[in-house]
Order: structure tokens, then C-alpha cells, then sequence
């Protein structure tokens, strides 16, 4: 099993989730964070006062999945979250070794 | 007329009220239920500038982990003024003192917890009960202002020791020199709504404190964004609303002073607004709502002296004045002296205050205000500027130098960085 | 004075009225348009504490997942209570029983629909219209206050039902008691303002309403910290601004009555909010900004029926007072009790109602008010309070175990747990 | 009732001053300080509405990225509207043309810069001063109502280019037509405080501009959830509560009138909010806030033109009929004509201003309002709707075109999806 | 060592708290997140525009512990978050190799 | 490749970034977590209801690092988020498998 971790745009969320929905992965995670790239961020002024806001809002999506899976799930958020613009994100896969579902104690693939 | 004489500052209120005689010989002072009626709404209006216009205004401005400790500040002053106004600080502004000669600059105890203040007291065609509820008012946000200064790094317990002595040995006496016959009013300084007692003595009293206490800690280096300017725009537009009471309520009237009042208060207010948001358009491409508000009580700030002695077209000018020269002295100056006044009192209130100050003396018209005539002259303004900055400023120090030694200022730095609403009150925002 | 008689709540209304005939005689009653602007502001004040005032003082109180659910019973309230008031209350509460028997209960019908106001009707020396919808504001803020008791955990549908049953059989008549010509006028009981008739009943029907309902759901055990109490610092300033309206308001002129009763309502709110303050202080080390916003309320409340009957010092009194015991009543002895009153509007609203109720009875000052002279004693206003409280309390009880039965009180535990504002209202704040 | 005259757009202003003339033969015009105090207080109070009230009611419904945007417009337009009426408006809405012929369509230029207001000069009973800076306030709003249409996706300066114009080309005209002595108010039409002036034609504008503008980028598609209703409860409950300035100031006078029409207010409110709750509750089996809200504001819309022509009971139908004709105008019409009016300006002030100006035609009464009985026509309101829709139609669609030509209406998709505020203004919430 | 990662009902944060010290476990860290599985959502609906809202508030729950210790924590985690109810979440469980207390520089075990 | 995690102080994120990219690291993502360990909170009491809040505001860093750059990374963190005070946090390592850049299509390291 693996996790696959992506970070995207915000305003992309609703289609990486129909795109997985799509390959027939219906459990996902999604966390606010703020980015930092190569996507550049934006000046405020307050009274003369200048900050600048380098990082920019993000949105990280975590999805468990066996194995198997992992390459149509990173095909699938890659067709979804891509503008082609600067900032679009990234993904990440990392193995997990035990997955559990709280509910029923159901264990790995089950889990899922 | 009598009326405006509470408040016009022209010569002593006493003087006023003897030369009165004569004028009500025949004619005994009496109740006015619409002037009442309007008096009543101006007090409700003013208190409605602390809380919650003044106390959101700057609660927006500061950091989220100092919103609570900053809001409180404006409430807690409010009750603190309140009951000192009511024990001795009314009567210090208000009342003859015995001495003659003290009376230039101090008032008598005789009006102490409202003594003498009965069912049938008048000042003016109102009962005296509303004019020391309407007068209690501004010696409530006078020292709410000043906090902006000093904003975020304050100790609540030295910010109660501060804002109260301040109400009796800087507001009460200033007051009574321009209002309640001392020597300022006497000699002909014109401040019709508190452009010098209130704005002025407010911004210089912010500037000393700032420089006392020191910049905030990583000023300069972290970011110190206001967390959430719909507060502050909630505010100012509540301080603008407000503001109403405050200076066509100094007309003591509901008459065509009290229009021309609100009028120039309108024209003057949009114009200093437009006039920092286009100013910082053209300086930094952007036009902020920051930027804005900023502009609004710069120009209320500095119509306040003129309001009932001005005409609209020179509203006009005074606010467009005190909108480039507010935004030059909190952006530019500030910048460049470096000294962190938090939420720029000093640059608002006080520049605007000067500003106002002067250019009432320039553009008084005794078309609108007959007492313009004998009083108006931007020398004379200038006298009045001068003595309250000296003695506001000396007084403010000391009063702030005793306060450090005996329990000191600021909390400590681990604390300022934990935030206030926890470390003091122990309360946070979700 | 005459217009005084209307809700000091001396003689029955009618008896006034009567009694107001030979004193007119010559003097038909006239218009007094100084009265009635300071009327048609204090109408809008009054309109105001409710929304936003109230909304937001309690909306701050809730957790997040609440908040809409809250502000919106206090709006919802709001319109009901004035369509109820137009159809058939405002008669109910001020209009003269056909039946001298059941007048000393209960008013008559007459005026329902604001049957027989018309452009001539005067009360006092303001249009009746004004009178009616000043009244309105009052029947609106009384069932809203009682909503912070079972503030997170009743359903909305109970929430329309128990406030509109409540307002015809429970305020309307208490109101008619004590200003609308019923007993407890006639037996002297003093209410400026409204202690009994709007904070003690209130008070009274919240405390029956929580233990009714029971606590919420993981009271005690998980956090149910305010979400944002600078909400929560705009609705109780406002609350004070507003109040204004209420205290002075009820003098029905802009006099030196009202000018009193705002004297006296800033006193005694500022010394409530101090001492609620350094009490706290004293206990738990920190002062909070929501102990002195409840200590402002608590002196509001316990001024209010007293506004226009005590001097100034009497209001400082009475403030620290109710300062004192309200924060003992909402803190300590609730804790001691374990009953869930959401807000405390029993022991700010009912507490405070009766330490002012009863110091009224104690303070009230021939100076201030001639008939303070005649009414004015502790055992008469006890007399008041116990009335109220036994009626109030079987009343409010009745209803609300009818309605559990016929629709039920409570949203599901899942519900409650999930929040109402997403369950009830389908609505959520980001 | 002479002061009714000046808001009633009875027969042509001007008509009505030379009329009154023989009355006051004897009885020369006097200012009385009853009058200006409720007068100076409207004032306040409908500022009151634009800021904060209106500003917070959109912020609260836009999303969270373009919150700052929002209110800004709101604040920016009442200061650009304030200079601009100063300097021009109030002379094309109020003063006489010199030209008999053009006088009904446009007034002259000879109070430009308030030109020939001194402190002498009165409208009615109060001071021209205060005249002049009430009928400011409604020029303020008007604009500001529009810009809820296009919410969310509007440059700054468009906006600004925008109101400027419209309000000298559109609302000055159509003030003047109604209340200045222009054709409409010669011809009978009936509007008290501004069904037709403010609302159709704010509601007009709103539609033509949400059509030119096209719709918010993913519109439809992605959510556009109000980020957070508290700040709508906040602006629809300070609307309502500074609505009194609006409809009982337009009665310009302290007497039962106003007082009618505050009550009327009142009632139409009510009723209209809980109507439009109850329609939402039956078709989406959930009562929102933002439906009550909504509500709220559609019947203050409606019985706008009406409150000083009808009795209360008139009032609970005109709010009945706005509650639900808004609610399926803004809710289901709207959706089936899938145009994106962001937070339906049309659905409410345009239907509410057309229910209200008809249902005025029914409802007004002889025994509320003399003047009722020679103009209450259904046709003629009918006429008057006519003329107003086909002129601010066209002005409208003119002006955004040339400011879509010259500068452009909207910022670039990406700025849009970017949000406003950090885009436009360089500022943001946390 | 391991992380082990947990997805759980936020009112249920105190009790896995507890039941962590309970068992010798006294770091942790926490994220509000939202998460989408079989847990159906809700609808809002302003002036007619419909929002299904799909994504549910949850916390995210991170516990570095030494392996020997992961099938204790699991069974604290899944004990304490369960209702039984859908929606109750998942455990995740994977291997980390270096652990750092930044405060002392010490590692791996040390470092918890 | 590998995830470098860290918990640190909120007020630290400007200078860890500055030493990340003193060390040529160009990318990072950020959290707002909640942290629970040695640091003791605080209580906060509203009319005498005690609520202890035992969990603190912290940044979770995260950053994709190749294998060899993980020591640098480390020090760098470790150097700018210390203050030598309780609760400055820890310093997590995990494998990670893939990593791909969302815009490109680009892999591994060419995606970091
Ligand atoms: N080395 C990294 N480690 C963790 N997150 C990263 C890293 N580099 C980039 N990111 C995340 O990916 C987002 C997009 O990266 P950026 O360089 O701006 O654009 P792009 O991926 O299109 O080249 C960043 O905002 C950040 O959240
Ligand atoms: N495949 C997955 N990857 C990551 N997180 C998941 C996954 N499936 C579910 N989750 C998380 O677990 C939560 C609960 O899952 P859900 O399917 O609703 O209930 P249950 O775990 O009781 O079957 C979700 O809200 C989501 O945060
Ligand atoms: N075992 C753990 N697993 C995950 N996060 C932890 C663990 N222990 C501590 N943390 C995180 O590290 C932060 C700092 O830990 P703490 O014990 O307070 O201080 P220090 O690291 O200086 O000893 C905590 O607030 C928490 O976010």
C-alpha cells in the first residue's frame, strides 16, 4: 500500500476528486497549506508598511492505495490539477505498512 | 447662540455666561425639548465612537493574538473614564474655581460626583445632566485614542494607571482651559468640536508613549499585518456615524449650526478619504481599503475644530489637506523616523488635529459663525496648538516615567510573542 | 411628568390618565416634537439591541458551529414578536380591560391590530404610533434574551413557538401588571424601565427553560469555549448604546428625566463592569474581556428600573452591586448548582433584574422623581418581584412542556453534536 | 404636512412652495428644533445603512478572497458620492431650472456647491443644511445597492467611473423628476422615501449591469457560498434599524406621520422576512438566515414608497406580497433565467420597488395621509415604474459601455480567480 | 520508529489523547483537515444556488513512536476514536528513519 | 529521495526558509498543526469554565529532498527553528518513492 500526496491548486479540487472518483477511488484526505516555490507571491502594504506573502495557498491531497493502483491515481490527479501554469504542484508516493479502519478494525486493502 | 458658547471655546465659559445675563434678563434660560432630543442622540452617538467604532477599528489592525486585549483596552477605558468623569474629572473641566487665578487652568471640586447637578440645571437650553453625560463621552475616547499607539505591548494593569491619571491631570485640565474658562479659551482659541482637546492632546500623547515604550517586538522584521480589516471597516464607518454626535452634537443645538456642522463633516470626511486613497493609488498602484478608512478619520479628525466655523467649500480644503498631510505623516515620516506608532495616532490625530487646527483659523467665516469674526486667526490657533503640546507632552511622560517605575509597562517579551489575549486575559479567538 | 406616569408604572395607566384629565383642562394634550424625535431615536436604539446587539453578544458566546443557528433566533424573534405586538399584544398589554375585574390581569382587545390609533392619538406628548412601536422593541428583546439559556440545543421551530406563546401569555400580561393599568402598578411597585418586566421575567423564564431542556450534550466535559468574543464585544456595546433608548427612552421626553436616567445608566454600568472586572481579577488572576462585558450588562440590567428614580451616586452603588452579585450568580453558584444556563441570562438578567428591582426600592429619590416619594419601598418592590416570579415560572413551564410533547424541545445528540447551524439552517460559516 | 410635500412628490416641489406661500402669509416659516433633532438623526442613521450596514451585508455574502473588495466599494462610493453631490447632484435633483420646459426632466445649477445655502435657509422646518445632507445619504445608498449585482468580479475604478456618472445621469435626474419639481411627482406618482428613485432604479441599473458584466468566472459550477453570514446578519440588521432614518426621516418632521411610518416599517419587515423563511422552509424544508435576512430586506424595499400613504394593516400585506414575489424572483426566476445578479439586487430592490410602488397605488389611505387621496392610483405608480425602468435603463447601459470601451469592466480571469482583494486593493484577511 | 497517522472524528481528540498518555505516548501532533470516504456530506443551499458539500471536518492525528510500540498505539487510537458510526476513520502506519529533537539535537529514540 | 518533516515554532518559518534556501532548497510546503509534547499549555476560564488548552500552535515544514541533501536539510532546520526553549520541535525523515512535478510531467528529482 502506498500514500500517494499531492499539492495543488485549490480551485482544482473538485476535479482531481471526480478524476479519482472516476478510477474508482472514493476515500481521500485534503489538508490546507500554503506553498512555497517557484510560483512567485504577491506584496501587501499596509501604511508603507510592505510583507511580502511568499507563501501561496495550497491544497495537499493524501490518498491510500494499494499498490497497484498507484500509477492511474497519479495519472488521474496529474490529468486534473495541470493549468500548465507555474505552481501547479506536485506528488509524492511513500509506502505505508498497515492500514486500519477505526470503524471495523478491518485491516491493509480492506481498509481502503 | 448661547449654546455654541459652551463649546466654541470663545472667551471663558464664565465670561459667556455673565455676558449672558443681560441677554436672558427678560428672558429665563430654558428647556428646549429638541435640542434636548438631539443632545441625547449625540451623546449615544459619541459613546457609540468607542465602543464599538473605535475599539473594532483598531482590533482589526492588529495581530489576531491581540485582537481581544486590544478591544478590551477601548471597554475597559470606557467604564474607567466614566466613573472618574463622574467622581472629579467633570468638575475639574467644568467648574469655576474659587481662585481666580487658578481658574485659568484648573476647575474647582464644586461639581465633584455631580454635586450641584440637580433636576432643573441647564447648560444652555439643555438639562446639565445630558451635558456632563455628552461631555463624559469625549473624555472617554480621548484616552481610548491613544492606545493605538501602543498597541500590542501594553500591560492592561499600566494601561488602567495611564489612561486614568491622564483623564485627571492632562484631558480635565486642557478641557478647562479651551471649554471651561481657562486661559485658552479666554484667549480666543477656536475649537468647536476638540480638535485640540481632543485630537491634538490624543496624538501628542501617543507619540510620547510610543517612544517610551519602544517598538513592538520584531518590528520591522516580522510581519505585523492587520488580521482582519472588516473590523476596522466596521469601525471607522461606526467613528464616521459617530462623529455626527461628536461635532454637529457640539453645537449643543438642533440648529442650522448643528447643520452647517454635519454638512462640512460629510464633505470634508469624503474628501480627506478620496484624497489618501488616490495619493497612495499614485504612490504604490494600489488603492487600499486601509488606505481609505486611514483618509476618513484624518479628515474627521480635521473638520473637527471647523465644523461650525467654516463653510463647505472650505470643509473641502481641510479635508484635502489633512488627507495628503495624514498620509505623508503615517507612511512617509513615520518610515523615516522610525518609531513605531502601532496604529498611528499621532500621524491621524495628531498631524490632523495641527492641520485642522490651523486652517480653522484660516477659513473661519463669521457667515456661518458670527464668533468667527472676533476669533479667527491662525496666530491665535497656533498659541492654543503650542501650549497644549508642551504641557500634554511633559505631562504625559511624567505620568508614564512613574507608571514604569512603579510596575512597569510592558509585559515581557516571551509574552508579547505569545500574544496578549492569552498572556493577559487569558481568552483567544478560533 | 405626565409622560412619565406612562411607564414608571405608578397608579394603573388608566388612573393616570384619569387623574391627567383636570390637570389638562385647560391644556389639551399637544404634540411635543422634541419629545417625540428623542421617542422615534429611542425606538431605533431599542430596535437595535436586539439586532444586532443581542444577536452578537451571543452569537460570540457559541461555538462556531452554532453561531448562525444563534443570531438568527434572535432575528427570527425579532419579526415574529413584532407581527404578534401589531395583532394582537400591544392590546393585551395597554389596552384597558372592558372588565374592571380582569383589567387588574389582562388588557383588552381593542387595540388589537392597532385598532383605533389613528393620526390624532397621542400618549402623552408623542404619537401613539411611536409609543405603541417604542413598546414593540421591549416585547421583541424580552423572549430574545431568554434564548441565550438554551443557546446551541433547541430546535428553531420550538424556539418560534415557545417566544410567540410566551409573548402573549406570559409578557404581555406581566407588562400590563405592572405599566399598562394592572395590580402591580396599582400597588406602587416601582419599574423605570422595565427590572421586572423585562429582566426578571426574562431571567425567570430562561432559568425554567435550561433546567426544562436540560444541559447540552457533553456539558461539563468538552470544551464549549466562545468562538469569538469580538462579536461578542460589538453586541454588548451595542447593548449599551442601545440602552440608552431603553432608560432614557422610558421618561417618554427628552428632559431633564432622561437626562438623568443616562447619567445614571453610565454610571452604574461602568462601576458594574469594574467591579465584575477586578473580581474576576481578584479570583482567577486575569481580567477577561467577557467579564467585563457581562459585568457591563449585569449594571445595565439592575439600572434599568431604577434609571429614573436614583441620583448618580445611588447608580454607583447599585452597580457595584449587581456588579458583585451577578458575578457570583453566573460563575460561582451556577458552578455549585451545575444547572446549564448557555449565556447566564439568569444570573446576569435574573439576578441583576432583582438586586435592581430591589435597590430602586432603596434608593429612589424624591430629588430625582416626586413619585419616588410616594412609591417607593422594598417590601412593595419585593412584592413586585415574587409576583412575577411565581406567574413567570408556572407559565413559561407549562408552554414549554406542551410543546415538548407536541413537537419536542431538542434536536437529535447527533444533531446537536454536528451543529445547528448546518442541521437547522443548512448554512455554515467558512 | 408642508414637510411631507418635500418628500411625497406630491405636485412638482416648486408647486408646492409657491402653494404653501398663501399658508404662511401670516405665519412666516420657522425652524423648529423638534423637527431638525429626528431630522439630523435620519441623517445619521441612513448613512448608518451604506456603512457599515450595506458594505457588511455583501461582505458577509461574497467569498472570503474578495470580502475587502467588497466593502470597500461601499465605503469609496459614499465618499465619491458625498463630494459629488456637494459639488453638483444636489443642485440637478433639487434646485429649480431656470428653463420652465427642462425643469421637469433636470433641475438648474444654482446650488452647485451648495450655492446659495446659508444659515438662514430652511426646507420646511429645518435647516436647508440638514435638508441637504439627508437627501446626501440617499445618494449615497443608491449607487451602493447597485454594485451587489456585479460583486466579486468589477475593476475598482470601473466602479468608481461608474456610480460617479450615474449618479449625476441617472439618479439626479430621476430624484428630480420625483421629489425636485420634475414630471413624475407633477403627475401624482407616490413615493414617500424612495420606491421608485432609489430602489426600482438602483434594482434596474443592477440587472442592466450584471448583463453587460457576464457572469462570475465559474459561475455555476464552483461554490460561491457567502463566506460568512454574521457579517450579513450584522449590515441587514443595521439596514433595518437605519431604514427608519429612511422612511419615518422622510416624513421631515417629528410628528405622526413619522411615527405611522415607523411603525408600517416595522410591520412590512416582519412580515415579509418571516413570509420569505416560511416559503424557503416549505420548498427547501430548511429556513435559512440569509433567506430571513433576505426577507427583511425586501419588505423594507416595499413599503418604502408606501409607509406615510398606508395604515399598518396595508403594511402587513405589501409585506406579505414582497416576501414572496422576492423570494421567487431572486431564488427561482433568477435560476431559470440563469443571469448572475451575485447577490440579487434586482430579485430584491427591483421587484421590491415595483410590488411597493403598486401596491402603495392600493393601499394608500386618505385617513394616514391627506395627499393619499388626490394621488393614489395604481395606474399612475404604473406610470411612474415605466418611466424609471425605460430612463435608467438606457442611461445605465450607456455609461458601462463607454467605461467598457475606454477603460474595461472587469479584471483578467485570473486576477478574478485570484480574488479582488489581494489583486485590486493588496490587502487580505487572515 | 514509525509514524503512526490516524484520521478521526474531531470531537473525538481528547479521549485518543488520552488514551496515548494512557499508554506512555506523550507527543503528538495534530491537523485539521477535511476528509471524503463513505461519510456522506451535507447540502447548503443560498437563495437556491445548492453546495453539496462532500468534504468532512476530521483530524489528522501524527504519532512518531519506536516500533515495538506501534500495535499498542493502534489499539489506543482505534479504541478511543470508534463510535461505530461511519465516517469513525482510518490508521495509517509508516516507517520513518531519522527523528531529530531540535531543541538538544538528539535522535531517533532520544528524540520523542 | 526523501521527506524531510519538521514541527516547528510558528515564528521561526521566516528564518528556516531563509537557511533552506541558503542551502539552495527552492520548495516547501507548510501546515498549521497543533502540537502536544513536554511544552505544558495554558488554561483559559470564560465565567468560570476551565478549558485547558494543551495543544499549541506549530508549522509543520515539509520538504522533498534528494537522499544526499538530507543532512544539510536537517542542519539547516535544526540550526534556524532551535531557541534552546521547551517545544521547539522535531525533525522527521521519511523515504519517499516517486515524486512528480504536476506542470511537466517531470519525475523524481527533475520534479523538486
Ligand atoms: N521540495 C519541495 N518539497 C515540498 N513541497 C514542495 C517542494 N517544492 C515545491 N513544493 C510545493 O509545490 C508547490 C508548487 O511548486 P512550484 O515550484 O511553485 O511550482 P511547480 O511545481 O509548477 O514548479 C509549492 O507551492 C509547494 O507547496
Ligand atoms: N483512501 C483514503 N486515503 C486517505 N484518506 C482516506 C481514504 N479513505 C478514507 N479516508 C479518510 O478517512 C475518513 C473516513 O472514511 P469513511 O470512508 O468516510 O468512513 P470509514 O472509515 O468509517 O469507512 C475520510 O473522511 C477520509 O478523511
Ligand atoms: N511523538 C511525537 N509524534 C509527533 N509529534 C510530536 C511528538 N512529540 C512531539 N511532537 C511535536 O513536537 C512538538 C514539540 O514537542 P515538545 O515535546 O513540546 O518539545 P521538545 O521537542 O522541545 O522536547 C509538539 O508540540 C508536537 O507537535
Amino acid at each position: 500500500m502506498k500514500i500517494v500526496m499531492a499539492i495543488i491548486k485549490p480551485f482544482k479540487l473538485e476535479e482531481v476528486r471526480d478524476a479519482l472518483t472516476g478510477i474508482g477511488v472514493h476515500g481521500l484526505t485534503v489538508t490546507e497549506v500554503k506553498g512555497y516555490g517557484r510560483q512567485k507571491g504577491h506584496t501587501e502594504i499596509y501604511r508603507g508598511a510592505e510583507y511580502a506573502v511568499n507563501f501561496l495557498p495550497k491544497l495537499k491531497i493524501e490518498v491510500a492505495v494499494a499498490a497497484d493502483l498507484v500509477k492511474k491515481v497519479i495519472a488521474a490527479i496529474s490529468g486534473a490539477a495541470k493549468t500548465g501554469q507555474i505552481g501547479d504542484g506536485k506528488i509524492f508516493v511513500y509506502p505505508i505498512e498497515h492500514a486500519v479502519r477505526i470503524r471495523t478494525g478491518e485491516t491493509d486493502a480492506d481498509a481502503l | 447662540m448661547t449654546s455654541r458658547n459652551l463649546r466654541a471655546g470663545l472667551p471663558a465659559l464664565i465670561a459667556a455666561m455673565l455676558a449672558a445675563v443681560p441677554a436672558f434678563a427678560q428672558d429665563e434660560p430654558k428647556l428646549d425639548t429638541g435640542d434636548t432630543a438631539w443632545m441625547l442622540t449625540s451623546t449615544v452617538l459619541v459613546l457609540a465612537m468607542t465602543i464599538p467604532g473605535l475599539a473594532l477599528f483598531y482590533g482589526g489592525m492588529v495581530r489576531k493574538k491581540n485582537v481581544l486585549a486590544t478591544v478590551m483596552q477601548s471597554f475597559a477605558v470606557t467604564c474607567l473614564m466614566s466613573v472618574l468623569w463622574f467622581l472629579v474629572a467633570y468638575s475639574i473641566a467644568f467648574d469655576e474655581n474659587p481662585s481666580e487665578g487658578l481658574n485659568a487652568y484648573f476647575g474647582g471640586f464644586g461639581k465633584a460626583l455631580f454635586g450641584g447637578v440637580n433636576m432643573e440645571s441647564l447648560t444652555g437650553t439643555i438639562p446639565e445632566w445630558v451635558f456632563a453625560t455628552f461631555q463624559m463621552t469625549f473624555a472617554i475616547i480621548t484616552p481610548a485614542l491613544i492606545l493605538g499607539a501602543i498597541a500590542e505591548r501594553m500591560k492592561f494593569s499600566a494601561v488602567l494607571w495611564f489612561t486614568g491619571l491622564w483623564l485627571i491631570f492632562v484631558y480635565a485640565p486642557i478641557c478647562h482651559w479651551v471649554w471651561g474658562g481657562g486661559f485658552l479659551g479666554g484667549a480666543g482659541v477656536l475649537d468647536f468640536a476638540g480638535g485640540t482637546v481632543v485630537h491634538i492632546n490624543s496624538g501628542i500623547a501617543a507619540l510620547v508613549a510610543c517612544l517610551i515604550l519602544g517598538p513592538r517586538k520584531g518590528y520591522g522584521t516580522t510581519s505585523m499585518a492587520p488580521h482582519n480589516l472588516t473590523f476596522s471597516l466596521i469601525g471607522a464607518s461606526l467613528l464616521w456615524v459617530g462623529w455626527f454626535g461628536f461635532n454637529a452634537g457640539s453645537a449643543a443645538a438642533a440648529n442650522a449650526l448643528a447643520g452647517v456642522a454635519m454638512a462640512n463633516t460629510q464633505v470634508a470626511t469624503a474628501a480627506a478619504a478620496l484624497t489618501w486613497m488616490f495619493a497612495e493609488w499614485i504612490v504604490i498602484k494600489k488603492p487600499s481599503l486601509l488606505g481609505i478608512l486611514s483618509g476618513a478619520i484624518a479628515g474627521l479628525v480635521a473638520i473637527t475644530p471647523a465644523a461650525g466655523f467654516v463653510a463647505p467649500s472650505g470643509a473641502l480644503v481641510i479635508g484635502i489637506v489633512a488627507g495628503v498631510g495624514c498620509y505623508l505623516a503615517s507612511v512617509h515620516i513615520k518610515k523615516a523616523l522610525k518609531y513605531d506608532d502601532s496604529l498611528d495616532v499621532f500621524g491621524i490625530h495628531g498631524v490632523g488635529g495641527i492641520i485642522g487646527a490651523l486652517l480653522t483659523g484660516a477659513f473661519a467665516s463669521s457667515m456661518v459663525n458670527a464668533e468667527a469674526a472676533e476669533g479667527a486667526s491662525v496666530a491665535t490657533q497656533f498659541y492654543g496648538i503650542i501650549a497644549t503640546i508642551i504641557y500634554c507632552a511633559i505631562a504625559s511622560a511624567i505620568i508614564l516615567f512613574i507608571i514604569k517605575a512603579v510596575i512597569g509597562l510592558r509585559p515581557t517579551a516571551a509574552e508579547e510573542e505569545e500574544g496578549l489575549d492569552i498572556v493577559l486575559h487569558g481568552e483567544s479567538v478560533q
